[in-house]
């Protein structure tokens, strides 16, 4: 099971590596989603694994549970990265329409780096 | 022992249609072939697992349990919309108004048609 | 439990709400408020500050939990004096953004920038390592929104990447938490240091893999290289004010550094020996390097002072790497001294750039408040490129004595003295460029631009109150210079106590018996 | 009258305590007076969303229907399954059949169209602009007009009884 | 012999979401894909809900009825983004 | 030592002068002149109190801690060296400020004159008086940048531009340099006290950095001091008004390089290294300034090289290391202070009158301006080195010098080069004489020159008095130069000035340069042509060309790496993650696997199937992007169900819920972005993503396995045993969320509203800005479906709204027990809502939406931050909890928790939040020309579906 899960994590993230390495903006945005997803099984496997033992308290019978506190964690995760997506994917959306062109990267005139020797005489 | 049966038998009853549904996706040629056979895996194959898990827990566990029936109320309501609309798909993206037969009365199909209400805006 | 520590984080996160939905269509409403709101918080750091500077190691368990179960708020002399320093430049930038009307150019400024203030508090506050991933979320998100507050076409581009970055960032954040946890089972700062010093370096090896990912998520906020890239196409086009703001951003990765690698990884502990300063030292020697050419080759003012935010972070990370109670309170010195030096110059810029064509760094028109603004460019170039008589030449001497006992000392005067001397000469050729050049009768050829008749900029004319916030950033360089001494002091003091790791444990974990419920 | 106010769709606020019922699995006083109180409220807050929402007639021809409709659906799986599984791609016969409707009440003709779709063998396609007419798919018959009849027959007759 | 009812039913259901990734790959048309989805999410409650007869719990209810709603929204969404473009108007 | 407190109120005097010109320029030229003068004659007042106790061989300390931990202090010291600049810049400052007055012209800015002039001289004031390296070095650089406002104080000339920025760098360059040389040199001493410095010269010279600290300490001084090969910043100073040239670059700073070595003397000197280093230095600067000199047709660029010249010469007597050369070294300071800066005023003078300082175009003025002539011809005459002026003296005294030195066993080389020197200055001085003043009157004048005004003249001629009086009674100056010399070699010297030595080797050298001198400037014609045929490096040329080098090179550094290029950021990112990350596990043990590893059914293979084969899918296919977001909700579905297999329920609603809204927003998205993407990035690079892509999931992969097979025991046992009776839960993670951890979840909901917020910001942005107008021009795709609203989506959505809310109300009561929580109730409503307006539209189904999202994102934030804040009322932190039972016989039991209501703001400010994130997307829908529906479906064939329907009003468009 933990190679599975391990194997799992990997995949995810090497698809997610090789997404945000792309040129525009959405591959790039799909390649958060899955990084997020990936990381929210790692960081949910950090309690190690465990079936059928769910942390809700049986009163009846005394069972084992599976560590809680990474599975808190897993959540406040996916929300947090769930507002991240959903601000990237607007702001790609923004700088499509306003630059009519969903590339991710900026021409190094913008980053205000520009090889060429005009501008600063004197 | 006769729960037992029962139980047994709408689950391999579920597994079989499941089962059926699934091999359509794969055997059934044309696209609007295939869209009829997730309606078994819905249907009976689903519903006999809902089933069987009610008598399960029912007779098996001797608590009373009938909130599968909810889950098979969504599928129900809710399948038929989806056919509909995968169904839709296909039609708009392969085939055009003189493959299908005509509707009966002055509207043609509602995606090459506008509705009679319409407003002449786009 | 002193209900005030948790001030700074609760004040603006109830405020926030109600700037963004009670009072959004009353911009002026919104201004007092969020104004008011600011100084109040002053005040409580300097409340703070005054409680801090017993010594003591305050908690605060939230929640009422013991520790390490629950969270904690811990306030020592750092993050009390991070707080001041936070609640200090947020008046100042506020200050401009009123004046200069920087806030009403898009929605929600005043609520998206008091949501910024509760996240950097909470990041200075916490004590707890998972908590700090939530609040840098928090003080991020809200930064992407004044990043782009404003909107355009190339700050948007810019907007994205720095959403891409730091997103990238969170993940490996995430990644370092887990494995961090998975090593020691605990996320507290005070139970980690001790499991981490419990544990011997041959099971060690998942434990540095979780110090050295943290080192790197902490170095993209601090813009350290190999992850610097992102940092001067980004502050290049954020709106000045919040570039200023940002001055704040970076120290926020300075702190996390300096808080985790002398409380939880310090020199002392054995199972991240040879880890951090051996990645810190070359990296920091990079930045100030990457920092001095970028001033030297930006053609724009904007990246000019984006590249000396990261030659700053450099110098202050050279300090940092020499992990010492000296050299500590020395990069606290230096990072207070280049935190104003830095919203100076973006302010400065702001101003001067509302009565110029573009920041491009050739001649155009004289601006309408030349000699104001040459005087006052003047004054935050010597306070960033380190001149004498502003903090900047302190801090540099204060550093490059501070890490004079290192093995690597030579190659960090190297970089300074040579780094601030190429600061030195661009910030001269920009000046020189821009407010003097400006006066030439004959434009030179190298001016496509025509030229703007300044009757025509006279509305433009920068009020006292737009002038302030950046009259106040070098009065504070020069309070820093003057105050040298008391300062150091209560960074001396701040910097023993971070290396006093059992009275902090003793603080946070020792206290919870008889919080317990 | 105040009645009225409180319950305008009785058999609608009913169903909704039934199903609050299903999700707590559990029958207890405080589970159905819960229910029931949201049996209330909820229709409320979503009376707007659903304007002119029919009266139930016949009950009982309700009940009739649903179970026509199950054994339906049991019967005309094995039928299909036989097909999926025994009948070579080249022997299934499928195609287009258009149902004009009388029924307009749009509950009733998402009824039908679903009922269409979840009996297996056919499947209501799309319907036509002005919703007078369902195209249906069937996967494999030699007459199309049978499968319309018994449609119509079958099904919509009781479904105009339901709704008139 | 429930048991084993049981495990022949997971691995029709489970045989039969390989069949539907086959097609989901395959195609060709996007309402293959959508279909295709359809069917995996619908093999997907009924996995859950054997899961929790194996298990003998009720606590994997909730996940099937939540799959089951938001199975039904995405594939009407796609569908509506290749019949609209936009999803909501 | 005597206490000397008043020397802090003497150095700070020009600073607090400084502030007044620049607000006194309103007053008039007159007054700003006058405010000027105020502080330096009172500082100069002030310092000649001191004088007699100095001469006495006193010293007077004083110190102001101001940076202990450093070993910075305010501390100042006056001895005989210090007396002697100190006097020099005060005095010499006044005259200056009296000549400005007049020289400058009524449209330059006086007041910002005068001030840069007194910051100046507090600077310069502040290094020959500090007795604190670190604050030398503090007014060391003060010197470099009040200079630099000076020499650029024609701002609009671009030589003044050029020219200051030159001599910033080169200075700023030395002054770098000696920093680290200054701070070596504490670092020797234990002390950054001069004192003590100068009191440890044996310890300074054995230690291993003596050499280091010597070049870096040397460096400062030669660049300031402007010796070759630095000496070429000087001459481009001369862009600099004439008062500035007369002041900086004759009196004061290019003297502060030779108080410099004077004032290390004792430290320093002494030791071969000093002498070869500076001797020699000073020997080729001297001789090569005198030789250019004599080649300068614009009187100040002579006037500039001399300078260099006497400087090397200055720099050459401190090198030899010898007390009598230290006395002439202080001597002749005084001595080229006198003529000198008397030249530059006169140059000044001639340029003002003729409006030309080319010799060329000169000549005869001595008929014309006869005053301004004798003045110029006697300070000339001094530095050409005639008797009876002071310029003899003390170049007899250096020549002398020269010819007790050997260098390198060699005893003639020395004064040899010296007497070349000598000949070239008596040369270009007589130049200065005879071409300018001398010959015929000319009529070609750019203007008619006559002398100037009284103030004008007034400063030169007072020194020019000097220059004699000294010449004729040297022995007057001779307290002065003795305390000096004593201060510089530490040690009683005994200075012997006369006017005659008898006729003595020296007095031939002179002699011989007289003669050869004469013949050069006789012979001047034709070795100008030769001069200026013959090739030689242009300074200028050559610092322009290095600064134009290093910044093109510096451009093509960051222009190679920060050129916005994402993907190599985020390649670096990545790949050095991998390395270091696995260099820290390499280099680390690992405790040997405790875990034994859980079976796999069959069913998980197909799940583990199902997620690799997905996202190969999206890999491989991601440029067909609305396929690959139907391959992405894969990978949630099995995710999610491999949540619920591994215990974790409450993942699994979170996760599938949440992936759902995320795909409705990304399709939401992607309806305006293109639907594909271009295959762009080279095969070469694909390869090089994967190789980093493969590497990284390997590592990831590697390290999840390394803690899978180990144990580690975690605090969350406690979170197990308390959650019910601490937390009242028994859903451990909800408990965890609300209770234990909610501070997280409060920022975590912050988060969410700021996403909100943010994007709503954003979407208003984009519809002012160019965005707006590139939609308005959308065009829509003319195949698509004509039906928008289908009435059977519209009918099964009305019997699924309330079942949904329902599902939603039961899962947020039952979050704190069982799986659930108000983050999925809150979800699991939205997605009903979405439903309704994916049904419905926009437009119809906004209308009836009664609570505001803005509103609804406030009150969640501000519940479940008050929720927290109520604690305080019961003196609890932040968030404390509490909870019960409540008993309504026949009802069992209802628990109650405030926790519940955290949730209810959590459930609230993610309802909130997602609503407006789509009502942000859909408002560009429709402001792209999407008509808005009145109708809830497409078409009704009921009639009387109308008249119930109470929406036959306009929509509307911009609900918030
Ligand atoms: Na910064
Ligand atoms: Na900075």
């Amino acid at each position: 099971m933990e190679m599975i899960v391990a194997s799992a994590i990997g995949v995810l993230t090497a698809g997610g590596i090789y997404l945000i390495l792309r040129l525009r903006a959405f591959p790039v945005i799909l390649g958060m989603a899955m990084l997020s997803y990936a990381v929210n099984v790692f960081l949910f496997a950090t309690g190690r694994l465990a079936i059928n033992a769910p942390p809700i308290l049986n009163k009846y019978a005394d069972v084992s549970y599976s560590d809680p506190l990474p599975q808190a964690l897993v959540l406040t995760a996916i929300v947090i990265s769930f507002g991240m997506t959903a601000v990237l994917v607007m702001i790609a959306l923004g700088a499509y329409l306003e630059a009519d062109s969903d590339a991710i990267d900026m021409d190094d005139d913008a980053v205000g780096t520009a090889a060429d020797d005009k501008g600063q005489g004197a | 022992m006769f729960s037992e049966i029962i139980i047994s038998f709408f689950l391999v009853l579920a597994g079989f249609f499941g089962l059926v549904g699934s091999v359509g996706m794969i055997k059934l040629e044309r696209t609007m072939q295939r869209l009829h056979a997730p309606t078994k895996a819905t249907s009976l194959g689903v519903g006999g697992v809902l089933i069987a898990s009610m008598l399960y827990f029912s007779l098996e566990k001797g608590h009373l349990s009938f909130h599968e029936l909810l889950i098979t109320l969504f599928l129900l309501l809710t399948a038929p919309v989806s056919a509909h609309f995968i169904a839709k798909t296909y039609i708009q993206a392969k085939m055009k108004p003189e493959d299908l037969p005509g509707s009966d009365g002055d509207f043609g199909w509602a995606i090459y048609d506008n509705p009679p209400t319409y407003l002449e805006e786009d | 439990m002193n209900h005030w520590i948790i001030a700074p984080v609760i004040l603006p996160a109830l405020l926030a709400p109600i700037l963004s939905y009670v009072m959004r269509h009353d911009i002026v409403l919104a201004r007092w408020a969020s104004m008011a709101g600011t100084i109040a918080l002053a005040m409580i750091a300097i409340g703070l500050s005054l409680l801090a500077a017993d010594g003591g190691t305050h908690v605060y368990y939230l929640g009422d939990w013991p520790a390490p179960f629950g969270i904690v708020l811990v306030l020592d002399q750092l993050s009390a004096v991070m707080i001041l320093l936070t609640s200090v430049l947020a008046l100042i930038v506020l200050w401009h953004a009123i004046a200069t009307g920087w806030d009403n150019r898009g929605r929600h400024f005043h609520a998206l920038f008091q949501f910024q203030l509760m996240g950097v508090c909470g990041a200075f506050l916490t004590g707890d390592a998972f908590n700090l991933f939530v609040f840098f979320e928090v003080l991020l998100i809200a930064s992407y929104g004044l990043m782009i507050h404003g909107g355009g076409k190339v700050r948007l581009m810019a907007g994205l990447q720095y959403v891409v970055m730091n997103l990238a960032g969170s993940t490996l954040f995430l990644f370092a938490l887990g494995t961090l946890y998975a090593a020691t089972g605990t996320l507290n700062l005070a139970d980690l240091a001790v499991k981490v010093r419990d544990l011997p370096l041959e099971e060690a090896a998942l434990l540095r893999v979780a110090a050295v990912l943290l080192l790197i998520v902490f170095a993209i906020k601090a813009a350290l290289f190999p992850v610097q890239f992102w940092l001067p196409g980004t502050y290049a086009n954020a709106p000045a004010p919040v570039a200023a703001l940002f001055a704040i951003m970076t120290k926020v990765g300075a702190y996390a550094i300096i808080r985790f690698y002398t409380l939880v990884f310090g020199p002392d502990v054995v199972a991240t020996e040879g880890l951090i300063g051996s990645w810190l030292v070359p990296g920091a020697i990079v930045t100030l390097a990457v920092g001095a050419f970028g001033v030297l080759a930006a053609k724009r003012m904007m990246p000019l002072l984006s590249f000396a935010v990261v030659g700053s972070m450099g110098t202050l990370m050279l300090a940092v790497a020499a992990f010492t109670p000296e050299a500590i309170a020395t990069a606290l010195y230096y990072l207070v001294h280049s935190t104003f030096a830095a919203a100076a110059l973006f302010l400065l810029a702001d101003l001067a750039g509302s009565q110029r064509q573009d920041d491009r760094l050739v001649q155009q028109a004289p601006m309408v408040q030349n000699g104001l603004f040459a005087a006052l460019f003047f004054a935050a170039a010597i306070g960033m490129a380190g001149m004498p008589p502003l903090s900047g030449f302190l801090g540099k001497l204060l550093v490059m004595d501070a890490v004079r006992d290192m093995d690597w000392m030579a190659a960090a005067w190297a970089a300074i003295l040579i780094g601030s001397l190429i600061t030195i000469v661009a910030f001269a050729r920009a000046g020189s460029v821009v407010f003097w050049k400006a006066t030439a009768q004959n434009p030179s050829e190298d001016t496509p631009n025509e030229w703007v008749p300044p009757e025509t900029q006279e509305g433009t004319r920068a009020s006292v109150m737009q002038v302030i916030p950046v009259a106040t950033a070098l009065t504070m360089l020069a309070v820093l210079a003057a105050l040298a001494g008391p300062l150091a002091t209560y960074f001396d003091g701040a910097a023993q106590q971070l290396f006093d790791v059992d009275h902090y444990v003793d603080a946070v974990l020792g206290a919870s018996g008889e919080t317990l419920k | 009258m105040k009645i009225r106010r409180l319950l305008p769709h009785p058999f609608f606020s009913f169903s909704l305590l039934v199903v609050w019922l299903m999700l707590v699995n559990k029958v207890t006083p405080g589970n159905v007076l819960l229910g029931a109180i949201l049996g209330i409220i909820v229709p409320m807050l979503t009376a707007p969303y659903w304007p002119g929402q029919p009266k139930i007639k016949k009950p009982v021809k309700v009940v009739e229907y649903v179970l026509i409709v199950l054994w339906d659906i049991v019967m005309a799986n094995f039928e299909v399954a036989a097909i999926i599984l025994f009948k070579r791609n080249k022997d299934i016969k499928s195609g287009w059949v258009c149902v004009p409707l009388e029924i307009t009440a749009p509950e009733a003709i998402t009824i039908l169209a679903g009922t269409i779709t979840m009996t297996p063998g056919t499947v209501s396609s799309m319907l036509s602009a002005d919703g007078k007419s369902i195209l249906v798919h069937y996967l494999h018959d030699d007459r199309a007009e049978a499968i319309r009849d018994g449609i119509k027959h079958r099904y919509e007759r009781r479904l105009k009884e339901i709704f008139p | 012999m429930i048991m084993m009812a049981l495990y022949f039913a997971i691995a029709c259901f489970g045989i039969g979401l390989l069949l539907c990734l086959y097609r989901i790959a395959k195609g060709p048309t996007s309402a293959d894909r959508i279909l295709a989805l359809d069917t995996i999410v619908i093999n997907v409650i009924a996995l859950l809900i054997l899961y929790g007869i194996l298990k003998g719990t009720a606590i994997y209810y909730e996940a099937s009825m939540l799959v089951a709603m938001v199975g039904f929204v995405s594939t009407v969404a796609y569908c509506r983004f290749v019949l609209r473009g936009d999803i909501i108007e | 030592m005597t206490d000397g407190s008043i020397l802090a109120f003497i150095a700070i005097l020009p600073f607090l002068g400084a502030l007044v010109p620049g607000v006194m320029i309103r007053a008039g030229r007159n007054a700003c002149a006058t405010f000027t003068a105020v502080p330096t004659l009172l500082a100069l007042l002030l310092l000649l109190i001191q004088a007699p106790a100095v001469m006495r061989g006193e010293v007077l300390t004083t110190t102001i801690e101001w940076l202990p931990q450093l070993g910075l202090s305010a501390s100042f010291f006056l001895d005989g060296l210090g007396l002697l600049f100190a006097g020099m810049i005060l005095g010499v400052g006044l005259l200056i400020t009296l000549y400005a007055r007049f020289y400058l012209s009524s449209d330059d800015p006086m007041g910002q004159f005068y001030t840069y002039l007194l910051l100046f001289q507090g600077a310069m004031l502040g290094i020959v008086l500090s007795d604190n390296i670190l604050l030398l070095l503090i007014f060391w650089e003060l010197t470099s940048l009040s200079s630099f406002l000076l020499i650029g104080y024609w701002k609009h000339l671009p030589e003044g531009r050029q020219g200051a920025r030159m001599a910033l760098t080169v200075t700023g360059a030395g002054g770098l340099a000696m920093i680290g040389g200054m701070l070596i040199l504490g670092n020797i001493v234990g002390s950054y006290n001069l004192t003590d410095i100068l009191a440890q010269g044996d310890v300074i010279k054995a230690s291993e950095w003596y050499l280091p600290a010597l070049i870096l300490i040397l460096l400062g001084a030669f660049t300031k001091s402007a010796q070759f090969p630095f000496h070429f910043w000087l001459p481009h100073a001369m862009a600099a008004p004439t008062p500035v040239s007369a002041y900086l670059h004759s009196a004061t700073m290019v003297k502060a390089g030779v108080f410099l070595m004077a004032r290390m003397w004792p430290a320093l000197a002494g030791t071969d290294a000093w002498f070869y280093i500076v001797a020699t230095t000073g020997l080729i600067t001297m001789v090569l300034g005198a030789v250019i000199a004599l080649f300068k047709d614009d009187l100040k660029a002579l006037l500039a090289f001399s300078t260099v010249s006497h400087l090397g010469l200055l720099t050459m007597l401190l090198g030899f290391g010898t007390k009598a050369a230290a006395i002439a070294a202080m001597f002749h300071i005084i001595n080229h202070l006198t003529f000198k800066a008397a030249l530059f005023m006169t140059a000044g003078i001639i340029d003002h009158e003729t409006h030309t300082r080319d010799i060329k175009r000169l000549g005869g003025l001595a008929k014309l301006m006869p005053i301004t002539a004798t003045i110029g011809a006697i300070t000339a005459l001094s530095m050409a080195g005639l008797i009876p002026l002071n310029g003899f003296i003390s170049k007899e005294m250096m020549l002398e010098e020269t010819l007790h030195t050997t260098w390198y066993h060699n005893p003639w080389i020395v004064p040899v080069l010296a007497t070349l020197g000598a000949c070239f200055s008596v040369a270009y001085s007589f130049r200065f004489v005879f071409h300018v003043f001398g010959g015929k009157v000319r009529d070609d004048y750019p203007a008619t020159p006559h002398d100037p005004p009284f103030g004008l003249y007034a400063s030169p001629a007072l020194l020019t008095i000097l220059v004699v009086v000294i010449g004729l009674m040297p022995h007057l100056a001779e307290p002065l130069v003795k305390v000096a010399a004593s201060a510089v070699t530490g040690a009683e010297t005994k200075p012997y000035l006369k006017i005659w030595h008898g006729f003595n080797t020296a007095l031939y050298m002179s002699a011989l340069a007289f003669v050869v001198g004469i013949f050069l400037l006789y012979l001047h014609g034709g070795l100008a042509r030769i001069w200026d045929r013959m090739p030689r490096p242009e300074a200028k040329a050559i610092f322009d060309a290095i600064m134009q080098a290093s910044v093109s090179s510096a451009r093509w550094l960051i222009a190679g790496t920060h050129n916005g290029v994402m993907s190599r950021y985020l390649a670096v990112f990545v790949s050095f993650t991998v390395v270091i990350g696995y260099h820290a596990y390499a280099t680390g043990g690992a405790a040997p696997a405790t875990r034994e590893m859980l079976p796999v059914p069959p069913i998980v293979w197909i799940g583990w199937f199902g997620v690799l084969a997905a996202t190969w899918l999206v890999v491989s296919q991601h440029h067909r992007r609305f396929r690959s977001l139907i391959y992405l909700s894969i990978i949630g579905l099995m995710i999610s169900g491999g949540f619920v297999y591994l215990s974790a329920p409450d993942l699994a609603l979170t996760q599938i819920s949440v992936e759902t809204v995320t795909i409705l927003l990304l399709l939401l998205a992607l309806y305006f972005l293109p639907k594909e993407t271009p295959v762009e990035s080279s095969a070469g690079k694909r390869w090089r993503d994967g190789a980093i892509a493969v590497a990284g999931g390997v590592a990831v992969a590697a390290l999840a396995m390394a803690f899978l097979t180990r144990d580690v025991d975690t605090i969350s046992a406690y979170h197990l045993a308390n959650s019910y009776k601490g937390g009242g839960g028994t859903n451990v993670v909800n408990v965890i969320l609300v209770d234990f951890r909610g501070y997280d979840t409060y920022g975590e909901i912050i988060v969410l509203g700021i996403a909100g917020l943010t994007i709503y910001a954003l979407m208003d942005a984009l519809l002012r800005g160019p965005a707006a107008k590139r939609l308005r021009d959308r065009a829509f795709s003319p195949d698509r479906s004509r039906d928008r609203h289908p009435l059977m989506m519209v009918v099964v959505t009305r019997a699924m709204l309330p079942i949904a809310m329902l599902v939603g109300v039961y899962i947020f009561l039952r979050g704190h027990n069982q799986p659930g929580g108000g983050f999925v109730a809150g979800l699991v409503i939205s997605i009903a809502f979405l439903m309704q307006y994916m049904a419905s539209g926009f437009a119809w189904t906004q209308m009836r939406q009664r609570m505001e999202y803005h509103t609804m994102i406030g009150w969640g934030v501000l519940i479940a931050g008050l929720t927290g804040v109520g604690a305080w009322l019961a003196g609890k932190p932040f968030l404390t909890s509490a909870y019960g039972y409540l008993h309504f016989p026949p009802i069992e039991e209802f628990e109650w928790a405030t926790a519940i209501v955290f949730d209810l703001g959590v459930f609230l400010a993610v309802l909130g939040a997602v609503m407006l994130m789509l009502y942000s997307l859909s408002r560009i829908a429709r402001f792209a020309g999407e008509t808005v529906n009145v109708e809830p479906m497409d078409y009704d064939p009921s009639a009387e579906a109308e008249e119930n329907d109470d929406a036959a009003g306009q929509p509307q468009t911009e609900g918030q």
